[in-house]
């Protein structure tokens, strides 16, 4: 479904990502793995327009997205999350999903209508699968580190994407929180088809849900394909896992 | 909490003054008005949406330029010269809005100052259409129609700015806001081009837009009567004191001061806290 | 357990009017290890701010050394002794890698003049100066970034800076906020065992970490936090080995 | 085809505009940097500069290098005032909402400017030229006065000056990283309260400096101050508020405006300023130069 | 007896106050010797000043409180021209004689806003500018330049200079005009721009704290040396308050004008009454605003004791082609335009030994009469 070719991205002569090609299969769930300052994040942000690559195709369902600016991604069908929370502080965490919502269906410019009401049902039930239902009332700048994360993947989901880009979606949450967002994660695949691709440095998470793994090693990939072939991968090893996991 | 009907009370008080007889005080109380609505104008703005105007006072005097070149030049009379001016100021407050409200904070304070001075200047400059820095002065006597009942007596005058004013109680939304507050503010601006007979560019000069954010924070921003109050309150004091020394910036600067260190919230918050007070107390004793 | 440097006795914390903690008291020794655990928004970020002077508590006592340090503002909390590496990082964006070390390196500046209250004289004086030679090699990919802008770090390489920066201020307790966040498994390895190698050269450390695993392997004792109050305290041996405790304190 | 000494003369015109307007405009915009508030007070500030090297004139005396002296000493004046009013009152502010921040300043204007009056009343106020600079030069065709070159510079002197503390030195560090994120820098073990102090004390020193030096160029009058202070507003915002390098960039781009929109538009070149605000405003909000606030 | 009360709005901040301020000070000296001699119809009078601030709204606002509230019986007062027209249409509206001592424009007389409460006792725009022509017609010049600020007093005494030069001297070619914003600090550019285009002589009308800016400016630049000081400024450029703050770096040798100086002394009228405003305001060198409102507060008593009334449709029939002795000379109120004869004082500046600052040397006042129209 998504496809990315050769892609490259340097800064002032440091390459960051550098010639970049895999694919990812409608309805699966694909990681990509690899050290810190490997160029998963850049490799996010050219994908969805954030970063515009030196060389290289990204393309979706067979269109090629390569210059596509991202609202326009968006409306296209791909929904992301940040590594560093991207969420608006200033609104309560209601208003925060709320708004996701009607950027994305719409009612916007209807500003007289009473906005309190648009997509009320919607927002709660996203914010209870997320963890989140007891706190719809507070201010989203105010939740804890770990609270603005859940936010955030609910900022994501309420996009409706086809295809969904998490950047460590679970770091700083706790194990348990960590496990509910993983089967909230699933069982939206499951339930809408969706197709997930995301980075992580927690190994339980991504040997517990990938089915693909890429892993990225200074900006090119070292390895690609199931899970416990990359996880028995010597480099992979060597670089990235060592030798516990 | 047994609810106070303020609205209905206000109201009255307010149709009392002019019955009250003071040829004076009427004319104070006009102008209190006509402010307390240019207040509340600019508070459906950054009381409801957080965004602070510092450039109100353009949409105040495009108001007012248009009632008195239309009842001027046009000799057009009040009833359709006045909804023009919340029909002008509106339309130039949808044509700066659109840039405005897609900015945040300071930029949205800078971008609707330097929209507001721009105004000033043109107000200014273009002296064949606005009497540049002598403005209009003489702006007609005001006949509600043609040949209508005159609302020159300032009595008759009153009651008709007084129900604007209760007529404000409007929702928010930012690009609306912007619109409906312009739109206001320019309702006032007309009132005050009446009132005042004569129209000046200095009154979409920066200034203006600080002493009417002033009011707004000297009553307490975001709720409804702040405003009103704060105009109230700044007007009688500013008669008060300019008659004893000429220092009145130096005063207002020093009531500022206390006001934001003292009593955020304004007048009105300042209120609501002892009245929470006064009731703690009452309770406990 | 050995007399505490540090003691945080009945803490109460609100963020305005929301209340935070509810009566947090803690105990950390000199040369020791405590672990904060506990799930997400139970406080534990709130407790270590509080020590650290970033958010005024609105009742309880922190003692550092003796010292009444409650109400102290950060940098003077810092100037005592006290390091303190940010669960979101917080690095200095437009300075570069090297100059957000620099910021942090404590030597007495001009515009940071004593205040009238003595430091606390440290018992026995940090037996190792960080030098930036000193956390380049604790995380030697820095070295390679020295002069690339903090904010074009990656987020790995962001909270590394974080850790380095804090130590460049010679803190004789480091409080650490969830210092694994975003490393990459091997990094996580080697941090591990340099913050075991630091324990052993004398640093006190107060840790608050979601990778259990982690922290279980480097804790000496633990405070289990839930809704702003201790819910569980005792040596870290206990939690490594009582499976059934784990589930119950942490829903492992 | 103008005459080129003409055009040489209206450019160096705007380029003494120019940096006259970077020394002020340099301290609302580093306040702004750093403290994140809109002093409305700075031009104030250049105003009280201007009357205090007026009366350090009065009292010094006309001679070689007094002029200097009194500026100095008025510059300093003022800084000390700024330090105090930081240290009382504005260090409320900080984190508050902009609006309170910025009818704080405006409030402040009012107090200050109104005590000006009481002390110095309403009649203009004059200061000399230094008897060491008040000749000119003529380069190409175009008389520059001496103290204008003086001015000329001063402006990049102090540009450079600043770059260098800022970039190069450990206080330029804390500045920036002040800047950026204040509660950090404090946790680190930097008394961000006294540095915020200090940069105020600077910034109020360049005020007050630049009204000094410009006060035998222009009349010391009541007003003077919200006059400056538009001015150093729309070069800050053309620049990027916070920006340094914006500011300077700003200054520039704002002088050579003035100096040649009035051949091109003569009686509307005004209008090219605020239309050259509100343009930047719309495309670039945060400034030619500046960085968007998050 | 209940005293006559006069109301006074006039800026008493913000720049005008330089004049606003004086003048209001000379309108009471005046109240207080007429009160030491025993009032007028033996009632004592009463000068209420407010802070009009140079805004004619608040002036509006003043007026109508002195009116309402004080209950005034006369208005003397306002400054900027566009304070004037606005006031005017209050004393209209309550139908109280209001005299305006200072605001020069034309329209405040003109045909459509004339009615039968307002008067001037200031020179106008037309009669500055004109006399201003009258000087500049004798030399020996024909290129000629203007300064002048962008709004109604200096366009139109600008327009009444050009107008009146063009016809007495039909050889003059008006060479450029420049306009800045009214309060321009920066002069040079304008400065530059003025002197590309080589005129012989200069008329500027930029006024008080700005002249000094501009005058500085100017001379740095070498302006008056170029035009060998075939220099005119109006606004008053030459009151000794100017000269005074500027000292010897004021421009000496162009030519000046002012309402009034303490040195002129031509009359025993005139050195009396400088004695007697030096001691009132304690200054050596009094200012030349004091005789604005004082001349203002003259012609109400006079036309009060002429109408032997305080009612105001007798007082302003009484002001009709009044002619009283002021300390600058006879003047009188036409009954055309309810507009003064008032002239100004005239003269090349020159250094004096008696002062620290030039002064007109020699002063003469010009008369407007012949050239009002
Ligand atoms: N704008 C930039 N300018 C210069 N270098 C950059 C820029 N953005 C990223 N880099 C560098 O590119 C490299 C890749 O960064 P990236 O954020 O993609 O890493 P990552 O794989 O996401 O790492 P992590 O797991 O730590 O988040 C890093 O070394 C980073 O410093
Ligand atoms: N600035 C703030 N204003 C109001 N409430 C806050 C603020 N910061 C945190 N809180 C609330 O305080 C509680 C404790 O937050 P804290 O950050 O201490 O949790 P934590 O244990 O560190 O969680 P995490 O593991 O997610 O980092 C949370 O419920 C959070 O919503
Ligand atoms: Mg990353
Ligand atoms: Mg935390």
């Amino acid at each position: 479904m998504l496809e990315v070719r050769d892609l490259t991205k340097s800064f002032d002569g440091f390459v960051a990502v550098s010639g970049v090609t895999f694919g990812v299969p409608r309805g699966a769930i694909s990681a990509i793995i690899g050290p810190n300052g490997a160029g998963k994040t850049t490799l996010f942000n050219l994908i969805t327009g954030h970063l515009r690559p030196d060389r290289g195709h990204v393309t979706l369902n067979g269109r090629d997205v390569t210059h596509v600016a991202p609202h326009d991604l968006c409306r296209l069908g791909v929904g992301r999350s940040f590594q560093r929370t991207n969420i608006f502080p200033r609104l309560t965490v209601f208003e925060n999903v709320q708004a996701a919502f009607i950027c994305h269906r719409g009612g916007g410019w209807n500003l007289l209508a009473a906005g309190d009401g648009v997509h009320r049902d919607e927002t709660a039930a996203l914010l209870e699968s997320v963890g989140l239902a007891g706190r719809a009332g507070e201010v989203a700048g105010f939740l804890s580190h770990g609270g603005q994360k859940q936010l955030e993947l609910g900022l994501a989901l309420a996009l409706e994407p086809e295809i969904l880009l998490l950047d460590e979606p679970t770091a700083g949450m706790s194990a348990a929180e960590t496990r509910e967002s993983i089967r909230l994660i699933e069982r939206i695949v499951r339930e809408r088809g969706l197709t997930l691709l995301f980075t992580e440095h927690d190994m339980e998470v991504v040997f517990s849900i990938a089915q693909r793994l890429t892993v990225l090693h200074q900006g090119r990939v070292i390895a690609d394909g199931a899970p416990d072939e990359v996880r028995r991968d010597t480099e992979v090893r060597r670089v990235y896992l060592g030798e516990r996991h | 909490m047994r609810r106070v009907p303020w609205a209905p009370l206000a109201l009255v008080a307010a149709l009392l003054v002019p019955a009250a007889g003071s040829r004076f005080y009427t004319f104070v109380a006009n102008d209190v008005v006509i402010w307390a609505l240019f207040a509340t104008s600019l508070n459906l703005l950054v009381g409801y949406s957080g965004l602070v105007s510092f450039g109100h006072a353009a949409y105040f005097g495009i108001g007012a330029y248009t009632t008195g070149l239309l009842m001027k030049k046009a000799a057009l009379p009040f009833l359709l010269a006045f909804p023009a001016a919340g029909v002008l100021a509106g339309a130039f407050a949808l044509l700066f809005g659109v840039f405005c409200v897609r900015l945040t904070r300071i930029y949205f304070a800078m971008l609707t100052l330097a929209f507001a001075q721009f105004l000033y200047t043109v107000a200014y400059k273009w002296r064949d259409l606005t009497g540049g820095s002598d403005g209009i002065a003489c702006v007609p006597k005001t006949a509600l129609f043609w040949g209508g009942p005159s609302l020159a007596t300032p009595r008759a005058f009153y009651f008709v700015v007084a129900v604007s004013l209760i007529g404000v109680n409007v929702r928010r939304y930012e690009l609306a806001a912007f619109v409906l507050a312009g739109a206001f503010a320019g309702l006032a601006g007309g009132l005050f081009g009446i009132f005042n007979r004569g129209v000046f560019p200095d009154f979409a000069y920066w200034t203006k837009s600080s002493e009417v954010l002033i009011m707004t924070l000297l009553g307490g921003m975001g709720t409804f009567y702040g405003p009103t109050v704060g105009a109230l309150a700044l007007i009688l004091l500013n008669q008060q004191i300019t008659s004893y020394t000429e220092y009145w910036p130096f005063v207002l600067g020093s009531i500022l001061v206390a006001l934001l260190f003292g009593f955020p919230g304004g007048l009105a918050g300042a209120a609501i806290v002892l009245w929470a007070r006064a009731r703690g107390r009452l309770r406990s004793a | 357990m050995a007399a505490p440097i540090l003691a945080v006795a009945d803490l109460h914390t609100a963020y305005g009017l929301s209340r935070v903690l509810f009566g947090v008291s803690l105990e950390v020794a000199a040369g020791e290890c405590v672990c904060l655990l506990g799930r997400n928004g139970v406080g534990k970020t709130t407790t270590m701010r509080s020590i650290m002077g970033l958010t005024t508590p609105a009742r309880g006592r922190i003692t550092w050394r003796g010292a009444d340090i409650t109400g102290w503002p950060a940098y003077r909390v810092a100037q005592a002794g006290l390091g303190f590496v940010p669960e979101d990082r917080r690095i200095f964006a437009d300075l570069t890698v090297w100059e957000n070390l620099d910021v942090a390196a404590k030597q007495r500046s001009r515009l940071a003049p004593r205040t009238g209250h003595p430091r606390p004289e440290p018992a026995s004086p940090s037996p190792l100066q960080w030098t930036g030679e000193r956390v380049f090699d604790l995380f030697p990919r820095l070295r390679d970034l020295a002069g690339r802008q903090g904010g074009f770090l990656s987020g790995g390489e962001q909270q590394m800076l974080t850790i380095a920066r804090t130590l460049m201020g010679n803190p004789e307790l480091l409080l650490l906020d969830e210092p694994s966040e975003g490393l990459a498994p091997l990094v996580v390895d080697h941090l591990r065992d340099q913050i075991a190698q630091l324990k052993r050269e004398g640093l006190t450390i107060l840790l608050a970490e979601q990778n259990t695993e982690f922290s279980l392997a480097l804790a000496d004792r633990v405070y289990v936090l839930e809704k702003g109050a201790i819910r569980f305290s005792g040596p870290a041996a206990r939690l490594r080995d009582d499976e059934t405790l784990r589930h119950d304190l942490l829903a492992l | 085809m103008p005459d080129p000494s003409f055009v040489f003369a209206q450019s160096i015109s705007g380029l003494t505009a120019a940096m006259f307007l970077f020394l002020i405009a340099s301290g609302l915009s580093l306040i702004f940097g750093v403290l994140r508030v809109l002093n409305f007070a700075h031009g104030t500030f250049y105003m009280l500069g201007a009357y205090a090297a007026y009366q350090l004139v009065q009292w010094l005396g006309v001679g070689p290098g007094r002029f200097w002296l009194a500026a100095l000493g008025a510059a300093a004046a003022v800084a000390a005032l700024g330090g105090l009013i930081e240290r009382v009152l504005f260090r409320h502010l900080y984190g508050k909402e902009e609006l309170y921040q910025l009818l704080f300043t405006y409030a402040l204007v009012l107090v200050l400017s109104d005590s000006a009056k009481m002390v110095w009343g309403t009649q203009q106020k004059s200061v000399s030229r230094p008897p060491e600079l008040t000749g000119s030069f003529s380069v190409f065709g175009a008389t520059i006065p001496s103290y204008n070159l003086l001015i000329l510079l001063l402006g990049p002197a102090i540009a450079l000056a600043f770059w260098f503390v800022l970039q190069r030195t450990r206080v330029g560090r804390f500045i920036r990283a002040a800047a950026l994120d204040r509660e950090t820098l404090g946790a680190l073990g930097v008394n961000v309260s006294a540095l915020y102090t200090w940069v105020f004390v600077l910034a109020s020193f360049l005020g007050g400096l630049g009204g000094a030096l410009i006060s035998p160029m222009r009349a010391t009058t009541p007003g003077m101050d919200t006059e400056v202070i538009v001015e150093a507003f729309v070069v800050v915002v053309i620049g990027g508020l916070g920006s340094f390098w914006g500011t300077f960039l700003g200054a520039l781009i704002y002088g050579q405006v003035l100096s040649f929109g009035i051949l091109l538009f003569p009686r509307f070149s005004i209008f090219a300023v605020f239309a050259l605000m509100a343009a930047v405003l719309i495309v670039r909000p945060w400034g030619l130069l500046g960085r968007p606030l998050r | 007896q209940k005293p006559i009360k006069v109301g006074m709005p006039i800026p008493l901040s913000g720049p005008p106050a330089l004049f606003g301020d004086p003048a209001s000070k000379g309108a009471m000296m005046f109240v207080e010797e007429t009160n030491a001699k025993g009032g007028v119809l033996g009632r004592k009078l009463e000068l209420l000043v407010r802070d009009s601030k140079a805004d004619a709204n608040e002036a509006v606002r003043q007026a109508r409180e002195l009116i309402l509230k004080d209950n005034v019986d006369f208005l003397v007062g306002t400054l900027t021209s566009a304070e004037g027209p606005a006031v005017s249409v209050v004393a209209k509206e309550s139908k109280i004689v209001f005299i305006a001592p200072i605001p020069k424009t034309d329209q405040l007389t003109a045909p459509d806003k004339l009615h039968p409460y307002i008067f001037r006792t200031a020179a106008n725009t037309t009669i500055e500018g004109r006399s201003a022509a009258e000087i500049v017609a004798k030399w020996p010049v024909t290129r000629v330049a203007t300064m002048s600020f962008d709004y109604a007093y200096g366009q139109d005494v600008t327009r009444a200079f050009v107008e009146h030069l063009k016809k007495i001297k039909p050889s003059v070619q008006i060479v450029d005009q420049q306009w800045p914003k009214l309060g321009e600090q920066d002069y040079n550019p304008f400065i530059n721009a003025q002197m590309a285009k080589k005129p012989e002589a200069i008329f500027s009308s930029i006024w008080g704290g700005f002249f000094v800016t501009y005058s500085k400016q100017a001379k740095a630049l070498g302006v008056f040396d170029t035009v060998k000081y075939n220099f005119i400024g109006v606004g008053e450029a030459a009151t000794p308050e100017t000269t005074k703050s500027m000292g010897a770096d004021y421009p000496v040798g162009i030519w000046g004008n002012s309402y009034d100086a303490f040195y002129w002394g031509e009359t025993a009228a005139h050195r009396d009454y400088t004695a007697r405003l030096s001691k009132y305001l304690k200054d050596e060198y009094p200012s030349s605003w004091a005789i604005q409102g004082y001349t203002g507060m003259q012609f109400l008593v006079e036309a009060i004791k002429k109408a032997n009334s305080t009612d105001s449709d007798k007082v302003a029939k009484a002001l009709l082609g009044l002619t009283i002795e002021t300390p600058i000379g006879p003047q009188t109120i036409r009954e055309k335009d309810h507009q003064a004869n008032r002239g100004q004082l005239y003269g090349k500046t020159a250094m004096d030994p008696k002062y620290p600052f030039p002064i007109m040397k020699p002063v003469t006042y010009v008369d407007p009469t012949k050239f009002m129209d």
